[in-house]
């Protein structure tokens, strides 16, 4: 359905683009039909990026993405049109994805104006209401509101009842939920679990590890711009092998289980850091080679791969890398 | 903070080439013969051969018949030499001598009446935001200030003072009968004949910072930084002062950004006074179509302008620390 | 409370709004019909004894030359709206331009266009201004407007610059772009609107600040050459010695009437900017 | 007992009129103990943290009494609070990342501020070095800007500030949710050692985040609506909550561990309450699946177990019976 093959980002940042920022760095990772893939990390890692860039709102300074094998960089006018009924966005602030002077609606006017225009209004009115209630929404409690009037919750159901007028086959889920409360968060969850239902593929971007955990299939970890492990979710949360996503899966506060008492904060100030890992710098098993060159990702176990030097030789199931003890702090 | 400099000089230096250009533009492309224009109305003699001599004469100080970029080149050449031309209202002195007797002037009236204006406005703007009895008293005088156009000031000024009371003197730069020596009598004469135009240009200047002040302050203590200093029970003057440091930085780079409409302030206050700097010979060299001496005039201001600002920014260097170290300050 | 009607409660309270009209509107109608009442045209030579004060015949007097200064207020306050108008507008439409490609288009074109934007702002306009109207013998009122106008765009192009970068990032214009809107639709329907009250904040700014501009080009002697203008009248009056005869009808009203246009086009702005943005409304 | 709070409630004035925010709030918090404070957006947590230290307008002060090692201190009197906030209350603040002034160095402003509240930097220095260590800052820090800091280190930097005066009381609002997973990490652990070295007596930590508090909390309030709805150690706010909002929000939150394909959690349908003119009796009543008629009536918040509290009439009766 989607691919992405070795794409990556590189802002100009400084007076007249003096320096180079490397947001995204070479990203692969594919998402099939009906399958929900979550791309975790934290702020800065560039997941955001990857998503604007899927929905062609940012344009790839490297590498290709293919849409159904098309390379959505070539699509123009008509073309990108297309692409865009079939490929959907939901951004992560409800509040900012309306424009305040509008009612909440207009986003389904639009809808109709671009993409249905042959669709009478009394047709386009039934279809609206139906996609309401399937989000959940009453129509006559939420239609012609302004969106201040309306909550967060609400103005989510929105955009995903906008998605499905457009009956589309992909929806990049930006964060959606973490500006809800966590009463409403689960239900928006569920509702987006029961689309694959009807064979939509989702990427959910997030950086909230239970969540990707209880709503996706595969899981793709991003430090810094660059994927440092992906595969299968199960594997991925009960045997992480990257030191980065050891230390997420130890440093998230768990209902089930208080954290071990020490704090493996490392930080060694790296000058630049295009070669080696990304990880190096905070890294608390890293050696000397792993600030020269970046290690590939490599398949460790059936659909679980890892960028790591520790597990470079490819064998079969490698006992995981042992973290614990290593209790060396110092700057952070 | 290097790159925060360079930046400044390429702004300027481009200013001051592109001022320079539009200065050696206008003649050229206006419409009709300039010298041609210039005799005509100067009307210096009758007969023919003395206009036809006059008219050579110009002509090869314009260099109209040189191919345009080397009339440009000369041009440029000239000013580096300080050659400005000779004046036709003065005749013959040079432009530049002209210039040089009414810059003195300039700076004696305005730098004291920019500078004092701008910071008794500010300390009156932050004092004013204190209290609401004292913002709604001073909030209305300072908007009417600032809306008085700077001669109007002048001549209510010089009608009150200089002929209803008539304590005052309201022209010239000081009485005819003294020549300008070190003696006590005539430094006290100067200080009469400039105290009316410095006190007009001086009170518009303060309404206008002190308005300016008044918001930046409100702003300033409602920042985070102010409510956290309350949060630890810190007296009032220390989030004061806090505020006001905070507050005085964009209105040094509105100094710089407001300087070119404060020369012109001065230029009409000094018509209002016959006080003779640079403004009182621009109104004279446009009465009598002296261009050399108008062209002359522009350059000082400009260079003025150019040189105050780069002056500010090297002030404003030293003040926030944020341009020296980590992000480039861009706001001028 | 619904946010439109919320808006108008404010607007018919704000007392800084109610002034600064009432006084805008004052000056506007006097503008309007003045000239149907007066005598005779500004520059008439009406009364033969010369300066004469204001009386039952001559509201405002006469100048040195005998001409009636009420006449002459009356044209001068036309062509000062007229100014403001049209120089104040023609800043805020170029600075709008500028400010919105600026702003929406990003990268090098908002580089080149911000450093072109901080060059024109650095050179003091009058300078230039007096440059070139010194060198154009005829200078008509709609020359003068031209020149103010593509003078004063600078200071709109920054702040419209700054307001266009951050409605842009805003995620409603990507979900624009989403549903397939062309660039110029996204800036006229989505991003222009939400301006809109920032727009004539500005356009208020502009047209002050075009009055002061003109009345300093009038008082040197560079305004227009066919009408009467307020600076005008204080640059004769101050050429011709009002003020040593006194003759503080001549010079008192045009400056008074400056004064007052443009301190009720702040006032307005002040009133507005609070309905607009709560924050300033009580300290 | 270091911190008694009865009956506190304080409401926000805007255009439209007073929001009832927090209403005859009453806990109390043994030496040493750190509470959690959680509840939904809107439920009034961050009005009752921050009316115990900064009760400035919008906020309005009604009616309530708070007690710091049995003394009580005027939260309703800005200026008279001065000479308690810094040295018995303290507070991080939400904003801590721009909490620090810009043009100041970090060292320069926290004298000043001492000074200016009668303590002298140099008696302080050594204390604020060894602190600097122990939440990993090099001491060059005090030389430096708040700009050239990275965002844990200016949140590390304000907890020393806040609590540099051994406050008795110290209040963290959100301090976690700007940080990335590691340095939440770290400083939710330096909070609860600043408890431990007794640089503080008390903690109440303000947070959405109920899995933070699960880990350093020892025990819970939880609020809805702008009411107390349930207090207890942390582990029975986890396993066996007795208020049904509570029970509702514990078992919506999805652990690490729970699919989506194997188990459907329940969010709670509806919303809460706008506060304008909150509804009578139980806010809770239109969501509770156990609302019955005696709902109708405001419950009391009351020990059903020993420092277990809880406002509802079920539980009241349970407890009745028992009891």
């Amino acid at each position: 359905m989607l691919r992405l093959d070795k794409v990556s980002k590189i802002y100009r940042v400084g007076a007249f683009g003096g320096r180079a920022l490397l947001a995204v760095n070479k990203v692969s990772f594919e998402v099939h039909k009906g399958q929900v893939v979550s791309l975790i990390g934290e702020s800065g890692s560039g997941k955001s990026t990857i998503g604007k860039m899927i929905l062609r709102l940012l344009n790839a300074s490297e590498g290709k993405i293919f849409y159904n094998g098309e390379d959505i960089a070539g699509f123009e006018g008509e073309a990108l049109k297309n692409y865009y009924r079939q490929v959907q966005g939901v951004f992560q602030d409800p509040f900012s994805s309306y424009n305040p002077i509008f009612k909440a609606d207009r986003i389904f006017k639009v809808v109709h104006e671009e993409f249905f225009p042959q669709v009478s209004d009394a047709e386009w009115g039934e279809r609206v209401e139906k996609a309401l209630s399937s989000v959940g929404l009453n129509p006559a409690h939420v239609l012609n509101k302004y969106p201040h009037q309306l909550s967060g919750g609400q103005l989510q159901r929105f955009l995903i009842a906008r998605a499905l007028l457009l009956n589309i086959s992909f929806l990049v889920a930006d964060e959606i939920i973490s500006m809800l409360d966590a009463s409403t968060r689960i239900d928006v969850l569920n509702l987006l679990a029961d689309l694959k239902a009807y064979g939509l593929s989702i990427l959910f971007i997030t950086h909230d590890l239970s969540l990707a955990y209880y709503i996706s299939e595969r899981a793709v970890i991003l430090y810094k711009g660059n994927i440092v492990e992906q595969g299968a979710v199960e594997k991925i949360f009960n045997t992480p092998l990257h030191p980065y996503t050891r230390m997420l899966m130890e440093s998230v506060p768990r209902l089930d289980r208080k954290w071990e008492k020490e704090i493996t904060l490392v930080e060694r100030d790296v000058e630049n850091l295009r070669r080696g890992c990304p990880y190096y710098h905070r890294c608390p098993v890293a050696e000397k080679r792993c600030a020269v060159d970046q290690p590939p990702l490599v398949e460790v176990d059936e659909d679980h791969w890892v960028a790591c030097v520790h597990y470079e030789s490819g064998a079969d199931l490698v006992k995981p890398l042992s973290l614990a003890g290593q209790d060396t702090r110092t700057v952070v | 903070m290097r790159r925060y400099l360079i930046r400044k000089m390429v702004i300027y230096a481009l200013t001051f080439f592109l001022a320079v250009t539009i200065d050696w533009l206008i003649p050229r492309f206006m419409p009709g013969d300039p010298i041609r224009n210039m005799l005509t109305r100067v009307s210096v003699a009758s007969n023919a051969t003395a206009i036809q001599m006059m008219y050579d004469y110009y002509a090869r100080l314009f260099g109209l018949d040189l191919p345009l970029w080397q009339q440009y080149l000369n041009f440029w050449k000239a000013l580096f030499q300080g050659d400005l031309g000779i004046s036709t209202y003065l005749f013959p002195t040079p432009v530049v001598d002209v210039l040089k007797r009414a810059v003195p002037y300039d700076v004696f009236l305005l730098v004291p009446a920019v500078l004092l204006g701008w910071y008794t406005g500010n300390k009156f703007g932050a004092f004013a935001a204190r209290s609401k009895r004292l913002d709604n008293f001073v909030l209305p005088i300072s908007y009417i200030l600032t809306a008085t156009p700077y001669m109007w000031l002048g001549i209510l000024m010089a009608w009150f003072f200089g002929i209803v009371i008539g304590i005052f003197p309201i022209a010239g730069a000081y009485s005819f009968s003294l020549r300008p020596t070190w003696s006590v009598t005539f430094l006290l004469d100067l200080l009469h004949h400039w105290f009316l135009p410095f006190a007009s240009l001086f009170i518009i200047e303060f309404g206008g910072w002190a308005i300016g002040m008044r918001n930046m302050i409100i702003y300033e203590l409602e920042a985070e930084y102010s409510r956290y200093l309350n949060a630890l029970g810190a007296p009032k003057s220390l989030v004061r002062k806090y505020a006001f440091d905070n507050a005085i930085l964009p209105q040094i780079t509105g100094l710089a950004l407001k300087l070119g409409v404060i020369v012109a302030g001065a230029l009409v206050t000094e018509v209002v006074f016959s006080y003779p700097g640079i403004g009182y010979l621009l109104l004279a060299a446009i009465q009598n179509q002296d261009y050399f001496l108008i062209q002359g005039c522009f350059l000082f201001i400009v260079l003025g302008v150019l040189i105050a600002n780069f002056v500010i920014d090297l002030v404003y260097l030293v003040v926030d620390p944020r341009t020296r170290r980590g992000m480039v300050g861009e706001s001028a | 409370m619904k946010k439109r009607s919320e808006v108008l409660y404010f607007t018919l309270r704000n007392k800084k709004l109610l002034i600064g009209s009432g006084i805008i509107l004052f000056f506007l109608i006097l503008a309007l019909i003045g000239p149907t009442f007066t005598k005779y045209k500004p520059l008439e030579y009406a009364s033969p004894r010369g300066a004469e004060p204001p009386s039952t015949h001559f509201w405002m007097g006469t100048t040195f030359f005998g001409q009636d200064v009420f006449s002459q207020f009356v044209n001068g306050l036309r062509a000062t709206f007229v100014v403001g108008l049209l120089g104040g507008g023609l800043g805020t439409l170029v600075g709008m331009l500028i400010g919105f490609t600026a702003g929406y288009r990003g990268g090098i074109v908002d580089e080149i266009l911000n450093a072109f934007t901080n060059i024109v702002l650095v050179i003091p306009t009058l300078a230039v201004l007096l440059i070139i109207a010194a060198y154009l013998q005829v200078r008509s009122l709609l020359m003068e407007c031209l020149f103010i106008g593509l003078t004063a765009w600078p200071w709109v192009a920054r702040a419209i610059r700054a307001q266009t970068f951050s409605l842009r990032t805003r995620e409603f214009v990507d979900l624009a772009k989403l549903s397939g809107m062309k660039p110029l639709r996204i800036i006229r329907d989505e991003i222009a609107p939400n301006m809109m009250s920032y727009l004539v904040l500005v356009f208020i700014l502009q047209f002050g600040g075009a009055i002061l501009t003109a009345a300093t080009l009038d008082f040197i002697g560079l305004g227009p050459t066919n009408t009467i203008s307020l600076g005008l009248m204080m640059q004769y009056a101050v050429l011709w010695g009002a003020l040593p005869f006194g003759m503080w009808w001549w010079f008192v009203p045009p400056g008074l009437a400056i004064t007052a246009i443009v301190g009720a086009l702040y006032s307005m702005n002040v009133g507005l900017d609070e309905i607009f943005n709560p924050k300033l409304r009580e300290i | 007992m270091a911190l008694k709070v009865e009956n506190l409630t304080v409401y926000y004035q805007t255009l439209r009129g007073d929001v009832r925010a927090l209403e005859h709030a009453s806990f109390q918090l043994a030496d040493g103990e750190i509470m959690g404070l959680a509840g939904e957006s809107g439920c009034g947590k961050t009005t009752l943290g921050h009316s115990l230290i900064v009760l400035f307008p919008p906020m309005k002060y009604i009616s309530g009494r708070v007690e710091v090692d049995g003394e009580e201190i005027p939260i309703w009197d800005a200026e008279g609070m001065n000479t308690h906030r810094f040295r018995k209350i303290s507070l991080i603040p939400q904003y801590a990342m721009n909490a620090m002034n810009p043009i100041r160095k970090i060292g320069v402003m926290i004298r000043e501020l001492l000074e200016s509240r009668g303590v002298h930097y140099k008696d302080i220095l050594p204390e604020l070095k060894r602190r600097l260590d122990l939440v990993a800052l090099p001491h060059e820090v005090l030389k430096m800007y708040p700009i050239e800091l990275s965002g844990g280190m200016k949140q590390r930097m304000v907890m020393v500030i806040s609590s540099l005066l051994n406050p008795s009381l110290l209040i963290a609002d959100e301090i976690t949710s700007a940080l990335d997973v590691a340095t939440q990490k770290a400083v939710a652990e330096m909070l609860v050692e600043f408890r431990d070295r007794e640089f503080v007596k008390n903690l109440i930590v303000i947070t959405h985040d109920i899995s933070i508090l699960y880990q350093i909390a020892d025990s819970i309030l939880i609020m809805y609506a702008g009411v107390l709805a349930e207090k207890a150690p942390t582990r029975s706010i986890i396993e066996s909550p007795r208020h049904p909002y509570t029970r509702l929000l514990i078992s919506a939150l999805p652990e690490v561990g729970v699919r989506f394909a194997e188990k459907r959690l329940q969010g709670i349908p509806g919303n809460p309450p706008l506060l304008l003119n909150p509804p009578t009796g139980c806010r809770f009543r239109e969501r509770c699946p156990l609302a019955y008629e005696r709902c109708l009536e405001e419950p009391p918040f009351i020990e059903v177990e020993r420092d277990h509290f809880v406002a509802c009439w079920k539980e009241y009766e349970n407890h009745a019976q028992a009891g």
